[in-house]
């Protein structure tokens, strides 16, 4: 059924619908929305039987669930940003032991400084934990990764993080096909545990594990990563028949076939992306777009065969290495190891600033030319971070850097140096 | 099942899998320590043992475990002055258990119910020969019966019990008691022959018996010169005493001075008062701390209306008094006459200063010796002539009841072996359970439970039973008092209190078992355990 | 190089045993490893712990597994641990008790081993004697500098008088050189026979 | 009230069990065939006190629950004694997460078994949550705040032995004023842990007004059995706080443990009590009251105050403490 509603409340429709049978919630920005009509469906008791939990912190909210998820429940929970990080511990441990608990991410930058705005620093921070990751590029793909997350981490006992960006997508009202009960339950059985804390059959779960077999343990955890490469373009497949739409998968190319340049990207950014290539190929540009779906695991030969006949890559991302460059490219790169193109990172939308039309046309423009640096900020205002860089050269005691610039923009009333 | 993720997820109780034995360099031991109580009862008796079973109210089995010692527990919960009690580890948290009065309600509820003995030993066709049916008589008659021998008794006397009857008033022990217990040991088959004095052991072994047992006591009392009057009455205690079981009573007149400091003074003086003497008072030469009569019988006396002449001797009896001369105590404690005189009224005076044994009819036996009216024995009562065995009041000067039935007992068992050729050898004994042993914290405070006495004026009249004795419940409470110092009795703490599971359980009766794969050798299970009957032992290399 | 592999229970000092050897060689102007085996045993478990010494920089990090020498700090452990794992052929065993390898029941194991490399010494009695407490770990090293030569006795006191002070010092000192001399006897006894 | 009053049975009910009192009356411990949740094989120092605390009351839960009960484990001791691959110990269903995580871990497990109880999945069971000071006092007082003000069906058992063991003996806040820790040696001017710091998270989960708290010792079978058993009736937060001492961190031979454990109560400085939504309801009395020093002198972390000279500045504050503690509970009050 169509609908015309927020993000928020279309993830939190869809998540109700995969019968969740415990949800934890911690108030943080831009998730806010998604459990908060959660909790007003069990407080209502149209979703039954059903556990919402308020509780003390993001890392109990983790923890809840892994106690919920190891006792046989469906366990889902949303964050964000510095919640994301303040579980962190727990999103790891929930990992190692295996437990499908589903989580929405509604990304969000990390401080400091504090900001609450969307980027992927949040959920790239975490991207070796374990967990499968999952970008949304509209808001009827995040409603419809959450129904197959919990289909996918069921099977493999893995927990499942559906990536959407702050604000951007959470509170974008749209259009969504909201699926019918009918057809979440055709394709989503229920929670068949692979272990479950069971008087009838008591196990121990959560051992230390020594040198002995740490490594096993590990390497076994990198192997159930690499099925879901195989799993989720099948699951992709039979959602696809249920549901009558292409959601999910690994990758998404966008006008590839020639293309001599393809753009890279995750999220809601790609939108944004693939209206640019329309118009640069109506002027005969040979550009294409490769959508990242799924981060973690994250498909090398299908980001490989996708970039293959292009002469040069362009990835865009909202998030950063300090120090190196991209994320997302690192790992890009290593799809393309032995083949020989032009690579650039593009650091762009970092704590929300606004990835325009104009600023993409002109940076795939150069591009083109191979007049890119390794590394471009996109829509980096120089003469502020010049400033600063200059302030600090002259002063020891030269003040808090995003005060200065914020006074440098003439947010803060200026105070002479 | 499960399809459990590799290493992170593990199988219940895996980990016996690894045997902690391996730390231990002490191991628990289950030890038995021999009780205090035990130690120190002259009879020998298994106290805790019979205890145990008293606690959980098994009385008949209690009765039957402690009758495997010594066949008169009612005479014996009356009459012992129970040395057991002395050496009680109770004693040092509140009160010695009441060991004394459990045995007696054990002995009276036996007389009550009727319970007998039994013996399943094979007629051995050996007969003994037993001189003497006093407390050392009966025990070895007892016990030579449960060995499967035949045992006739002579006695002289006209009725049985040697000392316990003719000596021991019957306020301290009734006669139906003793009667009882005496019954009971004729119904057991053993044969008692009364009237029948032996006055030549040879000749009389010589009779178709196997082997003799002596315990013919000490009956002629010791005399002591006291210039008297001819009109004054002086008499010695035995015959007082012996007198009370005869028709007529000994005349004793209104003031009776009694001579002398051990038990035998206050029983004469006793009863004198319940003969209906005014006055009895007892004369002795030093101090009550240094009096051989037990505090207990002297305290009795006193509420009695006994009176005392501490530090006094009696230089002559005159008609109607005596001279006393005043005593002081020297510095090592010995009296020595001051040349203080005084007269004090009285109408009979009654030595009451020891007794000897009648030792007449071992005359001329080949390689007897008699040292200082004492009958030698060695240490399995035999004598010097192979054979004749002897025991109680005749061989030794630790002259009780208690004493003469351990006696008895030893000299049982080492007839029982000399009859099959072998020397008997006593059982070595444990390694003493002494109060240090203990982890005293894990017992209830209770303090001893107080007898029932006899009201004082039917004491002084009458010659009713003094002590009364424990009803059931009063009985059970003492009986849990008991310490069961340096042997199980099975209170699971060292099954509860070892962090590794590592002691067994074996169930009701049978107490527990180490499991040394996985004890690592903490100790707390010996360090808890309340009545000390675990050790630790150094881990052999 | 020289590795050496020390057997023990946790809490007898085993590690320290094996920093103090480390510390010795150190002092003798040498190269020297000490390190752990690190695991989930608590008070009263067997433990190891190891030690290295070599007359160049030691740049080797894997545990040992054929070592030269082993100290047995406990000879409970010996049947309850395979100490003998790895060791070399003819290498030197040092054992604390005060009973001989035949009453120990290795006699027959170690028959062909050459007989002054095997040496036992009485290390906690040493210990109570000298130190009143029950920690063998430092007269062993006394023992161990007499059956190995690897190091000097007096390495291992200057090592003891570094680390400990006063009566604990004075205590190991002294049961230190009592085990040297007890070692060194018995090894020419053994060679005597030989 | 689970204070039982001594019945007279030779040891009364101070030994673990006692053939003379009737079957129903016997401890858990006592049983032939226990539970043993907590399995032979563990790695736990000789004389460990959490052991046998974990095991007693986890038997006792068992017990209470017919065997219908799952346990979440903090890191810490007794996780990684019980646990390391390839044998764990434990014989009940059973999940460590993390270190400062457990009492929400153990939110989790109820609120699933509720759901699944709803749907008619799984029968009744209840859930236990179990940690040392230092997960439960420090790291993991979050979460346990959390579930106590939400009134989580969990009983959450902290063992008590007064400092991070697990990681070499250091400090944590509920070890005890004066004591030698790694993070707090014994020197300086005021050697030892110091005065008026750390908390006593019972009080703390008093203030909560759940509907269960209680302390207890490894010395007190019966009195902690009872109040597992009185905590498994009620439903809702509850807490058990359990002193279990610890022969490495404390400095005590391995065979003291419950003599400390004794000690610790019986001088006032642990008090024994429980209480029902907020209110105390009954204490453990002092049996036979004697001063700290009986308690501290066994113990080498207390070492410094007797040696080189005797503090009895020091032990007269420790003093001040035990007394406040027989003041506040009415440790003297006979029942």
């Amino acid at each position: 059924m169509l609908k015309q509603i927020e993000g928020s409340r279309a993830v939190a429709e869809a998540v109700a619908l995969c019968r969740p049978e415990v949800i934890c919630a911690y108030p943080i920005s831009p998730q806010t929305h998604i459990v908060e009509a959660l909790g007003e469906m069990v407080k209502a008791g149209t979703l039954a039987p059903c556990e919402f939990i308020n509780v003390e912190s993001e890392f109990a909210a983790m923890s809840v669930a892994i106690g919920a998820s190891a006792a046989g429940a469906r366990s889902y929970t949303a964050t964000a940003s510095q919640g994301l990080l303040f579980m962190a511990e727990a999103v790891f441990n929930a990992a190692g032991l295996g437990l499908p608990i589903v989580m929405t991410v509604a990304n969000r930058a990390i401080g400091a400084p504090i900001n609450i705005w969307n980027d992927h620093s949040d959920a790239l921070a975490l991207r070796d934990a374990g967990w499968i990751q999952l970008f949304a590029e509209n808001n009827q793909e995040a409603l419809d990764l959450h129904i197959q997350a919990f289909r996918l981490g069921e099977e493999l006992s893995l927990p499942v993080m559906v990536c959407m960006d702050g604000f951007i997508l959470t509170h974008a009202f749209e259009r969504v096909d909201m699926p019918t009960q009918e057809q979440v339950d055709a394709y989503l059985p229920p929670y068949e545990p692979r272990q479950v804390l069971d008087p009838a059959e008591p196990v121990s779960i959560g051992a230390m594990v020594g040198p002995e077999a740490f490594m096993e343990v590990r390497y076994l955890a990198h192997a159930k990563q690499m099925e879901a490469l195989k799993l989720i373009p099948a699951y992709a497949a039979e959602f696809k028949a249920i549901f009558g739409r292409d959601s999910g998968g690994l990758t998404h190319t966008y006008r590839c076939e020639d293309a001599e340049t393809i753009v890279v990207a995750m999220g809601s950014v790609l939108g944004t992306i693939k209206d640019v290539v329309d118009e640069m190929r109506e002027t005969g540009h040979k550009i294409g777009v490769l959508g990242i779906t799924l981060f973690r695991p994250f498909p090398l030969e299908a980001v490989r065969a996708g970039l293959k006949g292009a002469k040069r890559v362009v990835v865009l991302e909202k998030s950063m290495a300090v120090g190196l460059g991209g994320i997302l490219s690192t790992n890009v790169r290593m799809a393309l190891s032995g083949l020989h193109m032009h690579g650039y990172t593009v650091i762009a939308g970092l704590g929300g600033r606004a990835i325009t039309k104009q600023s993409l046309t002109k940076l795939f423009l150069e591009a083109e030319q191979d007049a890119l640096e390794h590394v471009t900020f996109l829509d980096l205002d120089w003469a502020i971070v010049n400033k600063q860089l200059e302030r600090e050269k002259a002063h020891r005691r030269s003040g808090p850097v995003a005060e200065n610039l914020l006074r440098d923009i003439g947010v803060v009333a200026a105070r002479n140096y | 099942m499960m399809d459990k993720p590799f290493a992170i997820t593990l199988d219940p109780g895996s980990s016996l899998a690894n045997r902690t034995g391996s730390w231990r360099t002490f191991r628990p031991v289950y030890v038995d320590r021999l009780p205090p109580c035990n130690a120190a009862c002259p009879a020998g008796e298994n106290i805790q043992g019979w205890l145990f079973h008293a606690e959980s109210g098994e009385y008949e089995a209690a009765w039957r475990t402690l009758v495997e010692h010594n066949p008169l527990p009612a005479i014996m919960g009356r009459v012992c002055y129970h040395p057991c009690e002395g050496a009680c580890n109770r004693q040092h948290l509140d009160a010695a258990v009441g060991i004394n009065a459990v045995e007696r309600f054990l002995g009276d509820e036996a007389i009550r119910r009727g319970w007998r003995f039994s013996s399943d030993a094979p007629p051995s066709g050996k007969r003994v020969l037993v001189i003497g049916s006093g407390p050392a008589g009966l025990s070895c008659a007892y016990h030579l019966r449960r060995l499967g021998h035949a045992v006739t008794i002579d006695e002289a006397a006209a009725q049985a019990g040697g000392m316990m009857r003719y000596g021991i008033p019957k306020y301290r022990l009734p006669r139906d008691i003793l009667d009882a217990e005496i019954a009971r040991l004729i119904d057991f088959g053993i044969e008692l022959r009364l009237n029948r004095k032996v006055s030549d052991v040879l000749a009389a072994k010589a009779e178709g018996f196997d082997a003799v047992f002596l315990g013919v006591g000490a009956h002629i009392a010791k005399r002591a010169y006291i210039p008297a009057g001819d009109a004054n009455k002086v008499l010695d205690a035995v015959s007082v005493l012996h007198g009370m079981e005869e028709a007529g009573p000994p005349l004793l007149g209104r003031r009776v001075v009694v001579y002398g400091g051990g038990n035998t003074a206050l029983d004469v003086a006793r009863t004198a008062r319940r003969l209906g003497a005014e006055e009895a008072i007892i004369v002795y030469r030093r101090t009550r701390e240094k009096m051989p009569a037990h505090d207990f019988e002297v305290e009795e006396a006193l509420q009695e209306g006994i009176t005392f002449k501490w530090l006094s001797t009696i230089k002559e009896a005159g008609e109607e008094d005596i001279l006393i001369e005043k005593m002081a105590l020297d510095e090592k404690g010995f009296p020595q006459p001051t040349g203080e005189f005084e007269r004090i009224p009285a109408d009979s005076v009654v030595l009451a200063l020891g007794q000897e044994a009648d030792l007449s009819l071992l005359q001329n036996v080949p390689g007897l010796s008699i040292e200082q009216g004492l009958v030698k024995v060695d240490a399995t009562m035999m004598t010097g002539h192979a054979g004749i065995f002897a025991g109680g009041d005749m061989v030794g000067n630790e002259r009780t009841v208690t004493v003469a039935v351990g006696h008895g007992k030893k000299a049982a068992r080492a007839i029982d072996a000399w009859l099959k050729g072998e020397s008997y050898v006593p059982a070595a004994k444990h390694e003493l359970a002494t109060f240090e042993r203990l982890n005293t914290w894990y017992y209830s405070d209770a303090p001893k439970t107080v007898r029932p006495v006899l009201d004082i004026i039917r004491r002084q009249s009458t010659f009713d039973e003094v002590l009364g004795g424990l009803d059931e419940g009063n009985a059970l409470f003492e009986a849990r008092r008991c310490l069961s110092c340096g042997n199980c009795f099975e209170c699971d703490n060292c099954y509860g209190v070892c962090p590794d599971n590592a002691v067994i359980k074996l169930g009701p009766g049978q107490r527990f078992r180490f499991n040394y794969d996985y004890c690592k050798g903490c100790g707390i299970c010996a360090a808890e355990c309340p009545c000390g009957a675990i050790k630790m032992v150094p881990e052999e290399i | 190089m020289f590795q050496v592999r020390i057997h023990g229970r946790g809490g007898q000092g085993v590690v320290t045993a094996a920093e103090m050897l480390s510390v010795a060689a150190f002092d003798e102007g040498r190269h020297a490893q000490a390190f752990p085996s690190f695991g989930s045993e608590r008070t009263g478990a067997p433990v190891v712990a190891f030690c290295r010494i070599a007359d160049r920089e030691i740049r080797l990090r894997e545990p040992i597994m054929a070592p030269d020498a082993l100290i047995i700090q406990d000879p409970t452990l010996l049947h309850q641990v395979d100490c003998f794992a790895g060791l070399k052929k003819d290498g030197y065993i040092l054992i604390n008790t005060s009973k001989t390898f035949d009453e120990l029941g290795l006699g027959e194991f170690l028959r062909d081993w050459p007989p002054e490399r095997l040496c036992t010494v009485p290390a906690t009695e040493l210990a109570l004697k000298h130190l009143g407490r029950p920690v063998p770990n430092m007269p062993l090293l006394g023992g161990f500098a007499a059956v190995t030569g690897v190091i000097r006795l007096e390495s291992v006191i200057k090592a003891i008088e570094e680390r400990f002070s006063g009566k604990v010092a004075a205590g190991n000192v002294a049961a230190a050189r009592e085990a040297y001399a007890i070692v060194k006897a018995e090894m020419e006894e053994a060679l005597h026979h030989a | 009230m689970s204070y039982q009053p001594i019945k007279f049975y030779q040891t009364g009910t101070f030994t673990v069990g006692n053939r003379l009192l009737p079957p129903e009356q016997r401890s858990v411990q006592a049983q032939q065939k226990r539970y043993n949740s907590l399995n032979s094989g563990h790695r736990a120092c000789q004389g460990c006190g959490e052991a046998l605390g974990a095991r007693y009351a986890i038997d006792a839960a068992m017990e209470a629950t017919n065997g219908r009960l799952i346990c979440a484990n903090a890191t810490g001791c007794l996780e990684v004694f019980s646990t390391p691959y390839p044998e764990t110990s434990w014989q009940v269903p059973w999940i460590h997460s993390l270190f400062g995580n457990t009492a929400a871990v153990a939110t989790g497990i109820a609120a699933a078994l509720k759901v699944k109880m709803q749907k008619g999945e799984r029968r009744h069971i209840r859930v236990v949550a179990q940690g040392g000071d230092g997960g439960t006092t420090d790291i993991g007082f979050g979460c346990l705040s959390g579930m106590f003000e939400r009134n989580d069906d969990v009983l959450f058992i902290c063992y008590d032995n007064g400092g991070y063991m697990n990681t070499g003996i250091q400090r944590s806040s509920a070890t005890p004023p004066a004591a030698r820790t790694a993070t707090t040696p014994a020197v300086g001017e005021t050697p030892g842990n110091v005065f008026g710091q750390g908390k006593f998270v019972p009080a703390i989960a008093l203030a909560h007004d759940i509907p269960y708290v209680a302390t207890a010792t490894v010395a007190d079978l019966r009195d902690l059995e009872a109040k597992v058993r009185r905590a498994m009736e009620l439903s809702g937060a509850r807490y058990l706080h359990i002193l279990v001492p610890c022969p490495l961190g404390w400095g005590f031979a391995s065979h003291e443990t419950i003599k400390m454990a004794r000690l610790a109560k019986e001088t006032g400085l642990f008090p024994v009590f429980e209480a029902e939504h907020g209110e105390i309801t009954a204490v453990l009395p002092i049996r036979h009251p004697l001063p700290v020093e009986e308690y501290l002198k066994p113990q080498k972390r207390f070492a410094h105050l007797f040696a080189p000279r005797l503090r009895t500045d020091v032990l007269t504050r420790l003093q001040a403490l035990a007394d406040r503690n027989i003041q506040r509970y009415g440790l003297l009050e006979k029942p």
